[in-house]
């Protein structure tokens, strides 16, 4: 992930230059703590520079208006959205590419990803979690050849930004996707406020809400939401490593120049090492999730250990490594115009989104254990 | 808000005096369980969830102003400076019911009940113990701490402030930051230079009361990382201090300041410590009643049990520092309060860091906080973001730790 | 434990500096090391020491010729015995007339105690846990009145230089404690060899031995084992405090006195900052085993409580302590001449004595949560 | 014991050439395999356990001869000095299979292997080339390092063994520790002191080979924490070395010094992580088969699972070093090596403890060890203090990290 080409043959150094430069403008420290202090929910000319440059349509295929790209490639504009803490609801709206691209019919698959693709929509998914619990939500066959939706969803990512919902739904004894905009009748999106004001949550509510049989995808809804997880995991993975990178850059600088007791205090020995070991973990933790970046975009029958993994051990170090930045600036780091809380917060909320770690170091254990 | 209605009704049917009862310990609990069921109303916590900050002001001056009707603001001051000399088993009481009574932190009043009586009981003039004091007694004067500065940090003893001498008074100038409170203080515990040419920088500084209300004195909060704005800066201009507050001897301030700061490190923990006692007991007591999934999960009950036992030793180590203060009020020769600080502000990153993670999502959730309620505020993102003014502040853990390599084990500078 | 007197008026501090005095003679770690070398299983003249000065009669009540002291002044004993990593097996001997006091007849008592008061006995005992599951060892009815016992009991702590061995039975659906010497006819003891060389385990088998009946203790057993149980929960906890903060002194002065790079290397931050966060785990594992001491002292309810957790924090902080004192000596802290090795084997061993670091977790979670 | 008689009937009766079959990665592996199969002894654990220093010295020999044969001894040396070039795709499987296979360590070999190539190939004159490597290739060398002294540890540029030149030859004198298998050792890489007045300590050392059967060499073997003493003490008095013995110029052992150390960080560890990844998976599919308590404890199961997860992460950041290598064989510009050796070390510790502490009691019996088991020798305690000898020797950890920290990241010194 981190150098040369991708199997595709995208230059993935200057497409993480040409995502860094535009991201240092347009989400620099200052806009993102503007942005987190008006409590908005979708930073719109960020994400309409964001479709205008082709983030979004990287992933999706060619014959819907994409660039047909793959997880190098995706995990590049991850790991910058991570390294600037931007504001920017692409992992929800990759994921309704995704579940639609493995899951849709051609119908759905014309309809829903052109438009995802152009960023004329964003997305937002079901909060999926290894050994989760099934949901709520419950999906039946209504008037006509339509279906009704039924219950609450929480927890969706960027929510209240999302112009579309991909939703896991019970019917019967069996799981479905089910794509709903907030638009219909009956359905209402809230936001749910998070500390990490760069994200949010939303909290979805469907009372007797129809929808014509078309919006029910209809592929294995095990097999979608399994590559949902594994693409979500691979995109917090992502974001951490950006993050930890960055705030570990910045706490350097701030070791380099800050005098105390007449010399900088990078030069204390006991700051040393604990910078040292944080860069050894972020070595380790990033050749990890570089592999399982490799691995997915491979298909390798493996990545989706790789992917648990790599969201377990990235996602712990991005939050080692912020908390002790924190301590490492002292006072300065912990007030509210210092990018510091913004890492950490983010860190910390990325340790949970999509399942906590207990729930990914079993997971990857089930895995080692079937492999065994 | 009208806080005076809040109390309960039967307060103002029966008069509590607990000091009275101090030599019965059992009867002295009961009054003091008593008059904290009396007296703390059952939903401040509600009220305070979330509460302008003008609330929050007017609601710790009522609470302040209630424990000193009973004598219970400054029990443990000496007795000839207003308080009524209490030891440490009494202290143990009025805390552990306290904290049972999930009673308000008096937040606002801790550098007047701690660090002000520290910094004058040794040092001050008999004017200033009288004035001051009685003021923090008697008038609930609000005072913050006037020591960092934005260029001395860890290295307090650079600071640059400057107070030059001319005739009757100081003139300052210079800048202070991270003062709790200092936007509501009426004084403020002051460090600045007085020598600039001393050989060692410690030797030029001295110690001062400054009027918060002075002119010259402007005062800037800081909005923390919690989103909360109890820090600020000062800005100090020209500021005048009459040579009667002056603390101690011109150029002996650094000294006096280290008393200032070892009570940062007694009974405010103390206090802390017993709070966060009667969190962790209901945390598992929760836990049991709702058969809590995290009793199930070997890995993180453990680090409950294993703060649990951490906890235990800190009310430990914080009765066996009492037991020295018992007999050596000066407790400048025990290294206790620095193993005590160290100890207790990573069991609360730890702590607080184990709650955020048994959140899950709802613990990433931004919730109102309750105002005063210490680091049980009912947000676990909140608390855990706090947890860091005790690692940094007071003395950074990294400042202590060479302080007990060096001082305590006698590791070579 | 560590200051004053104790309830019964023993001046614990003289008590300690005597043990001490003997210990670093009887005891230094040149006369430790010749006794691992040497792969004994008692250190005669050690034990004969003992027994002459009254240690082992510390804790025996004055009737059956002991001084009727109790667990503030053996903590004392067992702390020393840490410090000097001494290889003496009082803890058996203690856990028997423990269990005699508790559990014995008249009799029972009259015929042991001052035999184990005086040091012409010494004792093992089955090794207890948290949460264990019962022993295999069977006691059945014999010829005549008597009984008899079969099978095999491993893990017995300095079970080869014990004289009489204490063992938890099943009979029937219920257990009992019974009183072996391994001279009888039908009992074999062998030494398994741990890594600690100041200790062993034994395993003992029994093929049909007979003893008369009055070798069974009448007490109830599971209050017997309760109480052996924190017993050696407290006596292990406080070799584990003697032990780190001997090991962490013998650190500080290799510190404070070897030089590299032109200064004593204790001058190094970063050796300072960990220096000074094991003293303060020394501190608070140090308060939390002088006050289960005392608790236990005091018949205290929580008294059992305190006990597991203090050993389950000394017993960490000494693993943690030794292991990185190892580190800070560098080349010469890995040589067999080297005491270090002596504590971290020991201290390891101290990890799973009655149980390991995780079996006395969960044991105080349970006593926490009956009483929450 | 006879060594000889303990391989395989099967190696007499066909020859392996895995080189042959480069050019097909397939067929080198299964050639790999099956010449592995064949002349591993099946039973070579169990007689290497608890076997005497005599027999396990043979056994050594046996062993580097029969890789000799097949050219796996010294595969990675370039072609021109008796190596075969092979690249990081062949060394994967090589260390894949060695480690498949169980095959025994060539303990005795590493410095031969490794240190003395990596010192020689860039500083080393062609005699020296040709004499020592083809020692080694042909008549099985055992070398040693000489580095260390009693008082030169982590600051080794302040050795003091002297080295004075007197006509063809140096005489020297003074002391060396924790040569690895130096009491069987051929040779030794010795540093010692030519220019005592140099003004920076580092520019007086120079580099010698220096013959252990010269006179005035004394070895004395220092035993270990683990028991074994495979690590000596070199006292050289008055000893003689050619001048033609001398590695690079005089004086400039210093840097060479670097070259030798940095061997260690890259292909030992590469082969000890291959091991250390079939360690943990025969680990986890025996508790898997036997239904292990420790797969249904949350704590110790996670802690395996963090273990095998930082596991993965080494094998890539040798992978990524390995590609380095081939890029820029002389590989002095990169950091990464150090980052290897640190998370390396500091998994074997977490590891070893790991499994020590799933042994409970047993795991504290005193085992007799499979002698050249490397970290597998069937004791966990054996295994876990041995894990010091990465933490401590070849640069200690705390030295690494300064190093890190001053210059991966640009701290300043």
């Amino acid at each position: 992930m981190s150098d040369g080409h991708s199997t595709d043959g995208m230059d993935l150094n200057a497409l993480r230059d040409g995502v860094r430069t535009v991201l240092s403008e347009q989400a620099s420290h200052e806009k993102v703590a503007a942005f987190t202090n008006a409590e908005g929910v979708r930073d719109q000319p960020l994400w309409s520079q964001a479709a205008e440059l082709g983030w979004l349509a990287l992933f999706a295929d060619e014959a819907h208006g994409g660039l047909g790209l793959g997880p190098s490639e995706l995990a590049v504009i991850y790991e910058e959205l991570g390294r600037a803490v931007a504001p920017l609801p692409v992992l929800g709206t990759m994921l309704v590419v995704e579940a639609l691209a493995r899951g849709g019919d051609a119908d759905q698959q014309a309809a829903w990803i052109p438009r995802l693709a152009a960023g004329e929509l964003a997305g937002a998914v079901s909060m999926l979690a290894p050994g989760a619990p099934a949901p709520t939500l419950t999906l039946s066959t209504g008037p006509g050849s339509g279906v009704v939706l039924d219950g609450v969803v929480e927890n969706l990512l960027d929510g209240a930004a999302a112009d579309v919902l991909l939703l896991l739904a019970r019917e019967g004894e069996g799981l479905r996707w089910v794509l709903v905009e907030p638009a219909v009748d009956g359905v209402t999106v809230e936001k749910a406020a998070t500390v990490d004001r760069t994200r949010h949550l939303g909290v979805a509510r469907f009372e007797r809400v129809v929808l014509p049989a078309g919006r029910v995808l209809t592929g294995d809804a095990d097999e979608i939401a399994q590559a949902l997880l594994h693409h979500a995991a691979l995109a917090l993975a992502s974001d951490a490593r950006g993050g930890a990178n960055a705030i570990f850059e910045i706490t350097l600088d701030y070791l380099k120049t800050r005098e105390q007791f007449g010399k900088p205090i990078g030069s204390f020995q006991a700051l040393k090492h604990r910078c040292a070991d944080h860069k050894i973990a972020l070595v380790a933790s990033g050749v990890l999730v570089a592999e399982a970046v490799a691995k997915a975009a491979s298909g390798d029958s493996a990545a989706g250990r790789y992917a648990l993994a790599a969201k377990a051990l990235a996602s712990e170090v991005y939050a080692r490594v912020a908390q002790d930045a924190v301590q490492l600036h002292g006072g300065i780091g912990y007030t509210w115009e210092h990018p510091c809380h913004l890492y950490l917060k983010r860190a910390k909320l990325n340790e949970q989104l999509f399942g906590g770690p207990a729930a990914y170091l079993d997971g990857v254990t089930d895995l080692l254990l079937a492999a065994a | 808000m009208s806080v005076q209605t809040a109390t309960n009704p039967s307060t103002a049917t029966r008069r509590f005096d607990p000091l009275a009862r101090k030599d019965d310990l059992d009867a002295f609990r009961a009054e003091v369980r008593a008059w904290l069921e009396a007296v703390v109303p059952a939903d401040w916590r509600a009220r305070m969830t979330g509460a302008s900050e003008a609330d929050y002001v007017a609601f710790q001056r009522w609470w302040f102003a209630e424990m000193g009707k009973v004598g219970l603001a400054t029990p443990h001051w000496p007795r000839d400076w207003g308080g009524a000399d209490i030891g440490i088993r009494h202290q143990v009481i009025i805390f552990e019911e306290i904290a049972r009574a999930q009673a308000p932190n008096p937040d606002m009043f801790v550098i007047s009940l701690y660090h002000l009586p520290a910094t004058l009981f040794g040092n001050g003039s008999k004017t200033q113990r009288d004035r001051y004091l009685t003021g923090v007694k008697e008038r609930g004067e609000v005072w913050c701490q006037g020591f960092s500065e934005p260029g001395s940090g860890s290295d307090l003893a650079s600071l640059r402030t400057r107070a030059e001498r001319k005739g009757d008074v100081y003139v300052v100038n210079g800048q202070k930051v991270w003062s709790s409170y200092g936007a509501f203080a009426d004084y403020c515990l002051l460090l600045a230079r007085t020598d600039p040419t001393a050989p060692k920088k410690q030797a030029g500084i001295s110690y001062f009361i400054l009027n918060m209300k002075a002119p010259g004195v402007t005062v800037r909060p800081i909005r923390q990382a919690t989103g909360q704005a109890e820090f600020c800066e000062i800005f100090l201009d020209n500021v005048e201090i009459p040579v009667s507050d002056l603390i101690g001897e011109e150029n002996a301030g650094w000294a006096i300041a280290q008393s200032t700061l070892s009570a940062e490190r007694g009974l405010i923990i103390f206090e802390l410590s017993e709070r966060m006692a009667r969190t962790l007991d209901a945390d598992l007591a929760d836990a049991k009643r709702t058969d809590a999934a995290w009793l199930k999960d070997d890995e993180a009950r453990r680090a409950f049990t294993r703060a649990y036992n951490d906890m235990v030793a800190l009310r430990l180590m914080i009765r066996a520092l009492m037991q020295e203060i018992e007999t050596d009020p000066h407790m400048g020769s025990t290294t206790m309060p620095t193993y005590i600080k160290v100890h207790f502000s990573e069991l609360l990153r730890r702590y607080t860091e184990f709650r955020l993670k048994l959140g899950g999502l709802s613990g990433q959730l931004r919730q109102p906080i309750i105002l005063g309620g210490g680091h049980q505020t009912g947000n676990a993102m909140h608390d855990f973001l706090l947890s860091y003014a005790w690692t940094i502040s007071g003395g950074a853990n990294e400042i202590l730790k060479t302080m007990i390599a060096e001082r305590a084990l006698g590791l070579p500078r």
